[in-house]
C-alpha cells in the first residue's frame, strides 16, 4: 500500500459515553486522526450489524463502534447486547474474509479523552495497514 | 424403520377433532425425490414414508402459512397442526418455541429417531437419477437403495449428508409421540468444512467467498427454505429502506449472504435446509456452523435445544468474552 | 455452404476463430453448476453436459441491467452503451426457442429496446441433444431435440466430428469465417444426424399432453388442486429464475452519493412482494394464487396473447425445486380435471 | 413516450401543489409541466390514461393522469401518500423536478360516446381517473347527452376535488351526488355507501354509459347494482390499478387474468372482465 493512503472509517458512537469521551478529547486539545467520520447513536446496542455492512459497502474502509463500559450503559444493558451481537458480527466478517482490522468495538467512557484517542490512532493504523477495501464496494462493481 | 406404526399413529392423530392435518413426507414424483404432503384424513396417511431421502425440514411450513385476515364473524382456525420431525427438524421447532414463533398447543411433535438422511448430490453422482423411483432405506453400515427391482448397498460414508456426519442431536429434543427406538448418537467428526477455511489467509477465505457468493441468484430458496427465516418483514422484501439492493452482483450478494448468516447467529439448528435447497450450491452451512460454533465454544450456548432457554441475541452475561474489545 | 463437418481435433481451433472476432459465451462449470460466461482467453469449453443450471437468458436479459444513469440534482440520463456481437457456443434447441417466445412479449406493440438490441447482437450456436435429461420433456410442448427456432447455427455430435447447419444468415457467416477448418459434409451426415437426433427423441422418458390445458385452464380456478400444489411451495424463486422463458422484472432506483442508477433485475411472481400494492392490499395474497398465476402465465395468458406456450420442457424448473413440486405432474392433474 | 427507448422519461416540474385530503394517508395533487418545449408540444393524452411519474434516486409508480387535455397543456396527478414513492413525491412542492413517462395505457373512448349519458361512480381516490372525463364533457358539453357524478368517500375531509364539485353543483351543469360513510355534523349531502347511492338515484340504463372506479368491494358492489339497474355488460367501464414497473407489457406483474392492466387497459367495459376472476381481487 502506498504511503499516502487515508482510511476512510465510519465511527459509531453511543451518545452518552464514547460520544461525550471524543468530545472531551476534542476539547482538551488531544490531537487524533482526522480519518473518523462519527455517527452519534443513542447507544452501542443500537447498530445494527446492516450498518457496519452499508458503511462498508458504501465506501469505509474500517468501523469503529464504541459504547459505555459494561455496566455503566445509560440504558443498563445496552452494551451488553452489542457486545454480543457485534463480536458474532466479527467472527463472521473474519470468516468470509473480511479482514480482522477493518472492525473495532472499544468502551471509551466520557472522561477517556486519552482513551478515545488510543482507540482511533489504532482504529485507523489498523485499516490502514489493511489497505483500501475495494471488494466490496458498491460502486466499484457493475455500476 | 417401522411405517405401520408410522401410518397407524398419523391417521389417529389427523382423525382428531383438533386437528387440522399433519405434515410429513411421501415419496416424490420421480427418481429419489420425496415431497412434503399435507396429511387431512386417515386415508392419506398411508401415503407417508421415512426413509433417508427424507431430508427436508417441515418445521418450514409451521410458518410459511399466510396469515389472511379472518372475514368478520368468523373465528380463526385455532385448530393444531402435527409435524414429523427428525433430531434437526426438532431442534428447529425447539428454537422457533424459544422464539415464540409458535406456540407449544398448537403443535403436535411426531418425533422419528433418525440414523442419517443422504445428500442427493452424492447418491446421484454415485447412482444416477433416472425417472424410475428409487427406495433408499437403513441397514446396518449403510443405506439400501432397491431401484427397477434390483437391490444395491451403499456404505454409509459415502452418501451421508454433511449436516448429518456432524449431528449431535439424532434423537428429536422434543415430541409427543415417537416412532422407533431411541438412536445410538455417532462419534461426529470435525467440521472439516469450517476447519480448512478457518486455516486459510483472510485474502484466500475472501477468494473462496467471493467465488461462492458470486454464483447466488438471489432467488432466495435459503431464507424460504429456513424453518428458522419467517420475519413477517424481511429486510430482503422492504423498499424502504433497501438495506440490500436488489441489483445482483458481488458487492449486493455478500452482503445478503452476511445478513442471512447472522440473522441465524445463535438461532440455526443446523438443519442444512439453505444448502440443500441452494440451486447454486453454495455451502450456505459452513456459514451457519461456524457461527454455531463460535457461539458454542465462546458463550456455551446452542440452540433449538432448551425450550424454556432465552433467545442467544435476546440475552447477554456480564461475563461474555470481551477480548476483541479495545 | 449450409450442412458442414468439423472435425473433433479441430474444435479449439474453431472456438479460437470465432473467439478472435466476437465475444464468445459458453457453458462453464462452477463447481457442481454449470452457466453461460464469457470464454477467457484460450480456453476452450467442453460441450459435455445436459443443460447448464442457469439459461442462457442471461446473455440477453442480463439478471441487472442499468436502463440509465443520473446524478441527483441533474436532469441529464446516460443510457449505457450496449455491448457489441456475441456467439453464444453450445445453446441447447430449447433454450434457444425460449428466447423466441420471449421475444414475441419484448416485441410486443412497444419495442424492448435492451432486450432487442442484445437479441440481435447474439448468433446463437446450438448444439442438438444427444443425450436429453431426466426431466426433459421438450417434445410436448412444441419443441424437440434438434428444434432450429431461434438458432443461427445447429450443430449435431456425430461421433469423431460435429455436423454444423447453418440456419440464418447470421450462421453462414460464421461458417465462412471458418471455413478453412470445415469439410463439406457428406451425403450420409444428414441421415446420422437424423439417426442421433431420432434416438434422442425417444429417450425423453417425460411427456404430457397440452391438447385443450390452454382452454381448460380458466375453468379450473377453484380447483383444489392449486391449493394441492402450493401448500408445499416454499415460495422461492428457483422454478423463475431459472426458468428460460421467465422474463418477469423489477425496476429499481439505486443510488451511491449523489450518483444513481435506474436499473432492471428478475423478478419472481412467486414472491409475495410482486404484487403488493403500496396500500397493502395484494391481489395475490397466498402461495395458491401465485402458483395458479405461475402455471396459468405459461400455459394460458401467453398463449392467448402470442399464440404459444411460455414453456419449453427444459425440465429446469423440475430438477431443481427443493420440495419437489413437478411441473409435469401438475399438468398432468390439470388434464385430468379437464 | 419516447418511441426508441420508452424506458427514458420526460424530465418535468411541479408548478403547483396542493392536498385534496388530510388524515394520515392524505392526497396530494401535481400540477406539472414538461420541460422540453418540443415535447410538450407533441405530447398528448386522452382522458384514462396513465404515466409513469419518478423521482430520479427514488423511483416510479404508475399514476392516471388526472386532468383532461382540454384544460391546457399541463397534467395533473393526484397522489395518496402510501408507500416509499409517494411519501417521497408528498414531500415536493413547486419548482421540484420530476421524472414523467408516458402517456401509457388505453383511454375511454369518449368519441364513441358522443350523445351518450355519462354516469360516472366514484369512491375515494379512485375519483382520479374519473374527474378527466367529468372534464372532458364539460368542455363539449353539446356533444353529449347528459353528466351525472355519482362520488362517496368515508368521511367528507377524504372526498378529492371537493372545491370543484361543489362549485359544479352549484352552477347547476352537473348532475352531481356526494356522498359520505356516516353521518357527520354540517354535511349537508347524502350519507351511505356509494352502491346504495346509485341505487337510490335509479339512473335510466337508456343511452347512458357508466364508469366506475374506486376501492375493489365498491367495484363489486357497484357493478352489482348497476345491472340491477339493466345496464348491459358493454354499457359499463371501470378502470383498473395494479403494482406496475414497465407501464409497457413487459415486465409482467399488472396482469389480471390474461389482461395487462398497463396495455391492454387500464380501461376495460364490464364485458370484457366479467370472465377475469382475477380482475377484482
Amino acid at each position: 500500500m502506498s504511503e499516502s493512503f487515508e482510511p476512510n472509517i465510519v465511527a459509531f458512537l453511543c451518545n452518552w459515553c464514547s460520544y461525550a469521551g471524543a468530545d472531551l478529547a476534542g476539547t482538551s486539545r488531544v490531537q487524533y486522526p482526522a480519518n473518523i467520520n462519527v455517527i452519534r447513536v443513542m447507544c452501542s446496542g443500537r447498530v445494527n450489524p446492516l450498518f457496519v455492512m452499508n458503511a462498508l459497502q458504501q465506501g469505509a474502509d474500517g468501523v469503529l463502534v464504541s459504547g459505555c463500559h459494561p455496566g455503566d450503559c445509560h440504558y443498563m444493558e445496552g452494551n451488553f447486547y452489542a457486545r454480543r451481537r457485534l463480536g458474532m458480527l466479527k467472527d463472521l466478517m473474519e470468516f468470509v474474509g473480511i479482514d480482522p482490522r477493518r472492525f473495532h468495538m472499544s468502551w471509551v467512557s466520557a472522561s477517556e479523552g486519552h482513551k478515545w484517542k488510543e482507540v482511533v490512532q489504532k482504529t485507523v493504523d489498523d485499516a490502514r495497514e489493511a489497505g483500501p477495501f475495494q471488494g466490496f464496494r458498491r460502486r466499484q462493481i457493475d455500476w | 424403520m417401522d411405517l405401520e406404526k408410522l401410518r397407524k399413529t398419523a391417521a389417529e392423530i389427523v382423525s382428531r377433532d383438533d386437528v387440522k392435518y399433519l405434515i410429513g413426507w411421501r415419496p416424490g414424483s420421480f427418481g429419489y425425490r420425496v415431497s412434503p404432503c399435507f396429511v387431512q384424513d386417515a386415508a392419506g396417511a398411508e401415503e407417508l414414508i421415512f426413509s433417508p431421502l427424507c431430508a427436508s425440514n417441515l418445521a418450514t411450513y409451521l410458518t410459511l402459512v399466510e396469515k389472511l385476515p379472518v372475514p368478520r364473524g368468523e373465528e380463526p382456525d385455532r385448530r393444531k397442526v402435527a409435524l414429523l420431525v427428525k433430531g434437526c427438524d426438532s431442534r428447529a421447532v425447539v428454537q422457533l418455541l424459544v422464539e415464540k414463533g409458535i406456540e407449544r398447543e398448537q403443535v403436535i411433535l411426531v418425533g422419528l429417531p433418525c440414523r442419517g438422511v443422504v445428500d442427493l448430490n452424492l447418491l446421484q453422482q454415485k447412482y444416477p437419477e433416472g425417472l424410475e423411483k428409487g427406495e433408499l432405506s437403513w441397514q446396518e453400515g449403510g443405506f439400501q437403495l432397491i431401484r427397477n427391482g434390483e437391490t444395491a448397498t451403499i456404505p454409509r460414508e459415502e452418501i451421508l449428508a454433511e449436516k448429518c456426519r456432524l449431528c449431535r442431536y439424532p434423537n428429536p429434543v422434543l415430541s409427543d409421540v415417537t416412532i422407533g427406538d431411541p438412536v445410538e448418537p455417532w462419534e461426529t467428526e470435525a467440521d472439516r468444512g469450517v476447519e480448512e477455511l478457518e486455516q486459510k489467509s483472510v485474502e484466500e477465505r475472501w477468494d473462496y467467498w467471493e467465488e461462492q457468493f458470486s454464483k447466488c441468484i438471489r432467488c432466495y430458496s435459503c431464507r424460504n427454505a429456513c424453518p428458522l427465516c419467517y420475519c413477517d418483514d424481511c429486510i430482503l422484501d422492504r423498499l424502504n429502506p433497501i438495506w440490500i439492493n436488489r441489483a445482483v452482483n458481488f458487492s449486493e450478494n455478500t452482503a445478503f449472504h452476511l445478513a442471512r448468516a447472522f440473522h441465524l447467529g445463535g438461532r440455526c439448528a443446523e438443519c442444512g435446509e439453505c444448502e440443500r435447497a441452494c440451486p447454486m450450491n453454495i455451502p450456505l452451512g459452513k456459514l451457519n456452523r461456524k457461527l454455531a460454533k463460535e457461539v458454542r465454544e465462546k458463550y456455551g450456548y446452542e440452540a433449538g435445544v432448551d425450550p424454556e432457554a432465552k433467545p442467544f441475541l435476546a440475552s447477554y452475561n456480564p461475563n461474555d468474552p470481551e477480548e476483541f474489545i479495545l | 455452404m449450409s450442412a458442414m463437418l468439423l472435425n473433433k481435433d479441430q474444435w479449439s481451433a474453431f472456438v479460437g476463430k470465432l473467439a478472435g472476432e466476437k465475444k464468445v459465451w459458453a457453458p462453464v462449470k462452477r463447481g457442481d453448476i454449470m452457466r453461460f460466461e464469457p470464454l477467457e482467453e484460450g480456453a476452450v469449453p467442453s460441450l459435455d453436459f445436459a443443460n447448464t443450471t442457469v439459461p442462457p437468458k442471461t446473455v440477453v436479459f442480463p439478471q441487472t441491467e442499468t436502463l440509465y444513469r443520473y446524478r441527483i440534482g441533474q436532469a441529464e440520463l446516460a443510457v449505457p452503451v450496449l455491448e457489441g456481437e456475441a456467439v453464444l457456443l453450445g445453446v441447447r434447441p430449447c433454450d434457444a426457442r425460449a428466447m423466441s417466445i420471449v421475444q414475441k412479449l419484448f416485441r410486443w406493440d412497444v419495442d424492448d429496446p435492451y432486450y432487442l438490441k442484445r437479441r440481435e447482437a447474439a448468433t446463437l450456436v446450438g448444439l442438438a441433444c444427444s443425450a436429453p435429461g431426466t426431466n426433459c420433456f421438450c417434445t410436448s410442448v412444441g419443441g424437440g431435440p434438434a428444434s432450429t427456432e431461434g438458432l443461427d447455427l445447429l450443430m449435431t455430435d456425430l461421433g469423431e466430428s460435429y455436423l454444423l447447419e447453418a440456419l440464418t444468415d447470421k450462421g453462414k457467416a460464421l461458417l465462412e469465417a471458418a471455413q478453412d477448418l470445415l469439410q463439406e459434409a457428406p451425403a450420409g451426415a444428414v441421415q446420422e444426424k437424423e439417426k442421433v437426433v431420432g434416438a434422442a427423441e425417444k429417450a425423453i422418458a417425460r411427456s404430457v399432453d397440452t391438447t385443450g390445458i390452454p382452454q381448460g385452464l380458466p375453468g379450473l380456478w377453484e380447483h383444489p388442486l392449486w391449493q394441492r400444489t402450493a401448500a408445499g411451495c416454499l415460495g422461492c424463486g428457483t422454478c423463475t429464475f431459472l426458468c428460460p422463458t421467465c422474463h418477469c422484472f423489477d425496476i429499481q432506483d439505486e443510488v451511491e452519493g449523489f450518483e444513481g442508477r435506474r436499473c432492471r433485475m428478475w423478478d419472481s411472481c412467486m414472491f409475495a412482494e410482486y404484487t403488493l400494492h403500496a396500500s397493502g392490499h395484494n391481489p395475490r395474497p397466498t402461495r395458491r394464487e401465485r402458483t395458479r398465476n405461475r402455471i396459468n402465465h405459461k400455459y394460458n395468458y401467453f398463449v392467448q396473447k402470442f399464440d404459444v406456450i411460455a414453456c419449453v420442457g427444459c425440465g429446469r424448473c423440475v430438477n431443481l425445486c427443493p420440495v419437489n413440486i413437478d411441473l409435469v405432474e401438475i399438468l398432468r392433474q390439470v388434464k385430468e380435471a379437464l | 413516450m419516447d418511441n426508441a427507448n420508452p424506458y427514458i422519461p420526460y424530465m418535468a416540474t411541479i408548478q403547483e401543489t396542493w392536498y385534496e385530503t388530510s388524515g394520515d394517508r392524505p392526497i396530494k395533487t401535481f400540477k406539472v409541466t414538461l420541460d422540453d418545449e418540443e415535447v410538450r408540444k407533441n405530447w398528448s393524452h386522452r382522458p384514462g390514461q396513465c404515466a409513469m411519474v419518478g423521482i430520479l434516486g427514488v423511483g416510479e409508480s404508475m399514476f392516471c393522469i388526472s386532468c383532461s387535455p382540454t384544460e391546457g397543456d399541463f397534467l395533473r396527478f393526484s397522489v395518496m401518500r402510501a408507500g416509499k414513492n409517494t411519501q417521497a413525491l408528498h414531500q415536493l412542492e413547486a419548482g421540484d423536478k420530476l421524472t414523467v413517462r408516458g402517456p401509457l395505457g388505453n383511454s375511454f373512448p369518449l368519441e364513441e360516446w358522443k350523445g351518450k349519458k355519462i354516469l360516472t361512480i366514484g369512491g375515494g381516490i379512485g375519483q382520479a381517473p374519473l374527474r378527466p372525463i367529468i372534464e372532458y364533457v364539460k368542455a363539449k358539453r353539446d356533444q353529449y347527452a347528459g353528466l351525472t357524478v355519482i362520488y362517496g368517500a368515508r368521511t367528507s375531509s377524504d372526498l378529492c376535488f371537493k372545491g370543484e364539485l361543489q362549485e359544479m353543483m352549484k352552477c347547476g351543469e352537473v348532475c352531481c351526488h356526494l356522498t359520505i360513510d356516516v353521518e357527520e355534523e354540517g354535511w349537508e349531502h347524502n350519507v351511505g355507501f356509494v352502491p346504495q347511492a346509485l341505487l337510490d338515484l335509479n339512473p335510466s340504463p337508456e343511452n347512458t354509459i357508466a364508469i366506475t372506479c374506486g376501492p375493489p368491494i365498491m367495484i363489486r358492489f357497484v357493478l352489482q347494482n348497476l345491472k340491477k339497474l339493466g345496464f348491459a355488460d358493454e354499457q359499463i367501464y371501470t378502470t383498473l390499478e395494479n403494482r406496475m414497473k414497465c407501464g409497457i407489457g413487459k415486465c409482467g406483474r399488472c396482469n389480471a387474468g390474461p389482461l395487462y392492466v398497463c396495455k391492454d387497459g387500464p380501461v376495460f367495459t364490464y364485458a370484457q372482465l366479467k370472465e377475469v376472476p382475477e380482475a377484482f381481487a
